[in-house]
């Protein structure tokens, strides 16, 4: 793609000169503080250039002077809507490097945290997405029933949003006194307000009209763009992590992977809809089988893993969250490289708006569902 | 004194409207009356709508000033009084200062027309309706000027989508109302009428309500127009130059404080005027509902305890609230302001009971309780649904509505001319189909 | 029947009203400004429509021309970029000719108006006054009525003089079509 | 004068005409001739409706001819802003100007 000419702009209707508008970094419908460079013929986009980096905090550079152990609560920070699965990713990869493996018991409740969090993080991509579109009401369901995901994540580990549940080898708590009790309430709870979500969106005309046909991503091009997640499984791609390249215990359970075929912002609704169900399913067997046990694997009060380098990735809510550690020797890590989903997909906002309308990039910057934490790190 | 009585009695007791006997000073004080309820009722609006959608969307809104927030727009209205009125330093200041004064004027304006009651209007003009409909439509002007005076690229985006929008389902609705205009024509002398008194005693004196009326294309007709009138008066989910995810405030981005208020009153009167011209057209006007069906004194009787019932309600309901206000002392003010919000309330309902005022309010009660449920509706609509695109809003005006508008105007003037197709022919029809499904639904 | 109300005074502020928005539409130098000046004009004119019981053209003043056609004209000012005419010179040349043929024009209506013909005024007035309740139906049944509709057919034909100027107005805005 | 007679309303309207014609004759600027032009046919209906009246007052209440023609003239008025809005756009287009001193070619 090349950048963007903005210093010689075309002729286009009445002979007015093209319009290039500043969308952020403070507007309302760009999730934070994205910065997008519009150029516009009337309301139709002829391209767009992001400009990101305003909540850039080096985080990878503070990795180099943190050991192993202290930088567990930054990666919390970088996509915060999903911070457990931030720390999944970044405790499985310096388990792989450490080769230690977290016990059974530990395993299960990562799971259920994980996939409580995934729940949480589409419903807060739900109520921003319906909101840019225009319906305020959904807004304030998906709030009301993700309180009661984070009362659990807050009884368990204290914390509410940046969690920081899991440690390096298994996890520092012990699943608290109703734990499972809990997770049960509120898979029963919650099934119902899923159905409510639809009844509200997936057959009202007007959703479907500003969301069918709308930021069309072919597979192929989400492959070569190295779109993950939910957006490139609405493409019809089957990719998912969880199925493809199974970490945690994500092989004893059953769930499957849903996709669509026409890779437009419908789809990707459908397609997280879907997913919150099937995350269901998971702590639903999850929690039925949790074995006994110890919560933490034997690993070393300091760490200093061999030197050597790894790459270990999972599937958060948002695509591939992978971790690029090089070690070298010593307790602090020589490097550390995140690839963040959001990142990654946000690249696709330019060929997805193309030829669309203005209103058009605030839905597919809302399908997208990034977080800026985690694009600017 | 008694003379003075005396002279309000027999402007009570007239049948002409204030403005049709040409008596300035009465017409004086319906301006002021109208204005004044105008007023209320917006800051009542402000009030439901917050709260409606509120309980809509699982929250309480506002609580804090006042009881249950009943004090909220009133606080609202003195912070927006006080804020300072700032005019962007590059902004044509004339036309910047003058442009909300354009909106309010014609929102309030059209009340001139619009019929409470028999003679409860400023004045009956001849060209009533097209009156509404043109000085309503001169809003646009106040947001394209104020669009284009604030000199910033999204208040001029928004003011050209908002105008563009105004005025071509402007033509939707223009032809929903021209086929009411054709259904007053249904008499003896085969005269319409533009008059919007005249408008509701076409539908008295043919013994139903148009919405009705050539079933079902009375009620396309009412369902262009209850589509163009949430689109005229830039509502959810056609509130495009509103659009908040995409134009911030669209024309009005650049107002604030006073001017910015004035806006939002034109807003919710336009709401309220295009309300009036749906219930006067469609739903009767001041008509009662059930004339043929419930008819008789008993009936007229309950009926016209109406107004009074709903206020003791209204006065029951905030008693019961007090009830369950919090016991602690720092909501001891707040309670006795409900309790006497609620007796104030209660009052009125009992003042309504009276015979004398009873029969002077039932019309004026009934009409605002139809106009009171499309304020409802509005806030449903913003409750439930998303917003459209600007080229699927456009899509919507001119490739739906406004078809189906001309084809019901075509066959509404067909039938209009010759009734006889209607009883002869289109009515067997309708029963013989609605038979086929009664049958077809009681097979099953 | 409606007793007038308050006719001179009315008047004289209409006319006054009208006079100042002309006079302001033609010395503007931002069309903006000439544009509010002339709606003025127009709606001051259609309350001196309803000053002479013409109450169905004033409607259709204020929907059509202050609803429509300035509307029309607000848009394409907006559209087209006129920062750098509002900066140059507004008269053209030939001003002072075009005044003088003004003032001479002015003249003859003024020689035309004070003509009295055998010591009676040219218009003498009827004074009579008519309600208005009829209006709209009188001008329909002149406009449709099978009878005494003589203007059918220009009707007709104004309606495809707008079908024409709609396909003119599209063919000449529109680049490409 | 506490009598408004036909006489008034000519005058008025020859007044509005006057300053139409000025308008248009002076002006520079295309958008304020249209605009003059549009004077100059508010001054033509305001004559129109008085005669009408004038002429009611001899033939009684139904002859309303003046007023008929009045609204011939408004939509005669739209069709003409409508095509000129167009033709000036189409101008500006070509020559980046809306003067009218500079529409000095043929073809272009």
């Amino acid at each position: 793609m090349s950048p963007l000419d903005l210093e010689t702009p075309d002729k286009t209707f009445l002979d007015a000169n093209e319009l290039v508008i500043n969308m952020g970094p403070q507007h309302p419908a760009t999730h934070g503080v994205l910065r997008v460079i519009l150029r516009l013929d009337g309301e139709k986009v002829l391209g767009l250039e992001c400009v990101i980096g305003y909540l850039h905090r080096g985080v990878e550079k503070i990795a180099e002077n943190r050991t192993y152990t202290m930088f567990n609560p930054y990666v919390d920070r970088m996509d915060y809507v999903a911070a457990v699965s931030n720390g999944l990713g970044y405790c499985e990869a310096v388990e792989k490097l450490l080769s230690v493996e977290a016990p059974p018991r530990a395993q299960y409740i990562r799971v259920i945290l994980t996939e409580l969090n995934r729940i949480a993080s589409h419903q807060l991509w739900l109520g921003t997405h319906a909101l840019d579109i225009g319906a305020i009401t959904p807004l304030f369901y998906t709030f009301r029933d993700r309180e009661e995901i984070l009362k659990i994540f807050e009884k368990y580990c204290g914390a509410r949003l940046t969690t920081h549940a899991f440690r390096i080898g298994g996890l520092q708590y012990e699943a608290y006194e109703g734990f499972e009790r809990d997770v049960k309430n509120f898979l029963t709870f919650f099934a119902p307000k899923i159905d409510e979500y639809e009844e509200l969106l997936t057959t009202n005309r007007i959703w479907l009209e500003r969301t069918k046909g709308v930021g069309v991503i072919s597979g192929p091009d989400a492959i070569a763009l190295g779109v993950t997640g939910p957006v490139l499984r609405a493409s019809g791609v089957k990719w998912d992590l969880r199925k493809a390249q199974p970490y945690a215990n994500y092989k004893n359970f059953d769930f499957e992977i849903p996709t669509g075929q026409s890779g437009d912002t419908y789809d990707r609704y459908l397609v997280r809809m879907v997913e919150m169900r099937q995350s269901c399913r998971i702590i639903e067997q999850a929690v039925a089988g949790i074995p006994e046990g110890p919560i933490m694997a034997k690993v070393p009060k300091v760490m200093k893993p061999p030197v050597g380098e790894v790459y270990h990735s999972i599937e958060a809510p948002k695509g591939e969250l992978g971790y690029f550690i090089v070690s070298d020797g010593s307790t602090q890590p020589y490097r550390i490289r995140v690839r963040p989903p959001s990142f990654v997909n946000l690249q696709a906002l330019d060929v997805m708006c193309r030829g669309q309308l203005v209103a058009d990039v605030i839905a597919v910057i809302g399908t997208l569902d990034i977080v800026l934490g985690e694009v600017d790190r | 004194m008694h003379d003075l009585i005396l002279y309000i009695q027999s402007y009570l007791d007239s049948d002409r409207t204030p403005g049709g006997a040409g008596n300035l000073f009465w017409a004086t004080v319906y301006i002021l009356l109208v204005f004044a309820g105008l007023s209320v009722a917006v800051i009542a609006m402000n009030w439901l709508e917050r709260k409606i959608l509120a309980h809509m969307q699982v929250r309480l809104g506002p609580m804090r000033v006042g009881p249950h927030g009943l004090l909220q727009p009133i606080a609202d209205a003195i912070k927006l009084l006080l804020k300072e009125d700032i005019i962007p330093a590059e902004a044509d200041a004339i036309v910047f200062w003058v442009a909300p004064f354009i909106v309010v004027l014609a929102a309030f304006t059209v009340f001139v027309v619009v019929p409470f009651g028999p003679t409860h209007a400023i004045t009956d003009m001849n060209i009533g309706i097209l009156f509404m409909l043109g000085v309503s439509s001169l809003s646009v002007l106040g947001i394209v000027t104020a669009g284009w005076a604030s000199n910033s690229h999204y208040p001029l985006i928004g003011a050209l989508r908002s105008s563009a929008q105004m005025v071509s389902y402007e033509v939707a609705m223009g032809l929903a109302v021209v086929s009411v205009i054709l259904m007053t024509s249904l008499n003896e002398q085969s005269t319409g009428t533009l008059s919007m008194i005249g408008i509701v005693q076409a539908q008295l004196s043919q013994g139903e309500w148009f919405v009705f009326k050539f079933f079902p294309l009375g009620l396309i007709g009412f369902f262009i127009f209850a589509v163009a009138m949430v689109a005229e008066t830039n509502r959810a989910p056609f509130d495009l130059p509103e659009a908040e995810s995409e134009l911030t405030a669209g024309f009005h981005t650049e107002y604030s404080g006073f001017r910015w208020s004035l806006f939002f009153l034109a807003e919710y009167s336009a709401m309220i005027a295009v309300s009036s011209i749906a219930v006067t057209l469609w739903l009767g006007g001041w008509l009662r509902p059930f004339p043929n069906w419930l008819n008789g004194s008993t009936w007229e009787l309950v009926f016209a305890l109406f107004p009074g019932v709903t206020f003791l309600l209204l006065g029951v309901m905030c008693f019961y609230n007090t009830a369950r206000m919090p016991k602690h002392p720092l909501f001891r003010i707040q309670t006795i302001g409900l309790a006497g919000f609620g007796a104030v309330l209660a009052l009125i309902g009992l003042i309504l009971f009276i015979p004398e005022v009873r029969v002077r309010v039932v019309d004026i009660y009934w009409f605002s309780a139809k106009v009171a449920a499309f304020m409802y509706m509005y806030i449903w609509y913003r409750g439930t649904f998303p917003r459209y695109r600007f080229d699927q809003l456009m899509k919507v005006g001119w490739k739906i509505l406004l078809p189906m508008g001309l084809v019901l105007l075509i066959a509404t003037a067909v039938l209009a001319m010759r009734t006889e197709v209607w009883v002869g022919i289109v009515v067997p029809l309708w029963q013989w189909f609605v038979g086929i499904l009664h049958s077809l639904v009681s097979s099953l | 029947m409606n007793p007038p109300v308050a006719t001179p005074f009315f008047f004289y502020l209409l006319a006054a009203t009208m006079i100042v928005g002309g006079i302001l539409v033609i010395t503007r130098k931002n069309a903006v400004h000439s544009a509010m000046a002339l709606i003025t004009t127009l709606l001051a004119q259609a309350g001196i429509y309803l000053m002479l019981y013409a109450p169905f053209v004033a409607g259709v003043q204020i929907i059509l021309y202050a609803g429509g056609i300035m509307v029309l004209f607000l848009f394409v000012i907006m559209l087209i970029n006129m920062e750098r005419s509002v900066k140059e010179r507004q008269f053209n040349k030939q001003w002072l000719v075009g005044i003088v043929a003004a003032a001479a024009l002015g003249g003859l209506f003024i020689a035309v108006y004070t003509t009295t013909t055998k010591g009676k005024m040219l218009f003498p007035e009827g004074r009579m006054s008519f309600g208005e309740d009829q209006n709209t139906q009188a001008i329909a049944s002149l406009l449709f009525d099978r009878h005494a509709g003589q203007y059918m057919f220009a009707f007709e034909i104004a309606s495809l003089l707008l079908l024409v100027a709609i396909i003119g107005a599209v063919v000449m805005a529109k680049k490409r079509i | 004068m506490l009598h408004i007679s036909t006489l008034h309303y000519l005058v008025l309207g020859a007044a509005l005409f006057l300053l139409g014609v000025i308008g248009v004759l002076t002006r520079r600027n295309v958008v304020i001739v249209l605009m003059s032009i549009e004077l100059i046919l508010n001054a033509v209906n305001l004559n129109l409706v008085a005669f009408s009246r004038y002429w009611q007052g001899i033939h009684g209440p139904g002859a309303l001819h003046g007023q008929v023609f009045a609204i011939f003239v408004i939509t005669d008025a739209a069709a003409e802003a409508a095509v000129g809005l167009g033709i000036l756009i189409a101008f500006f287009r070509n020559k980046e100007t809306v003067n009218v001193d500079e529409v000095n070619l043929l073809k272009w």
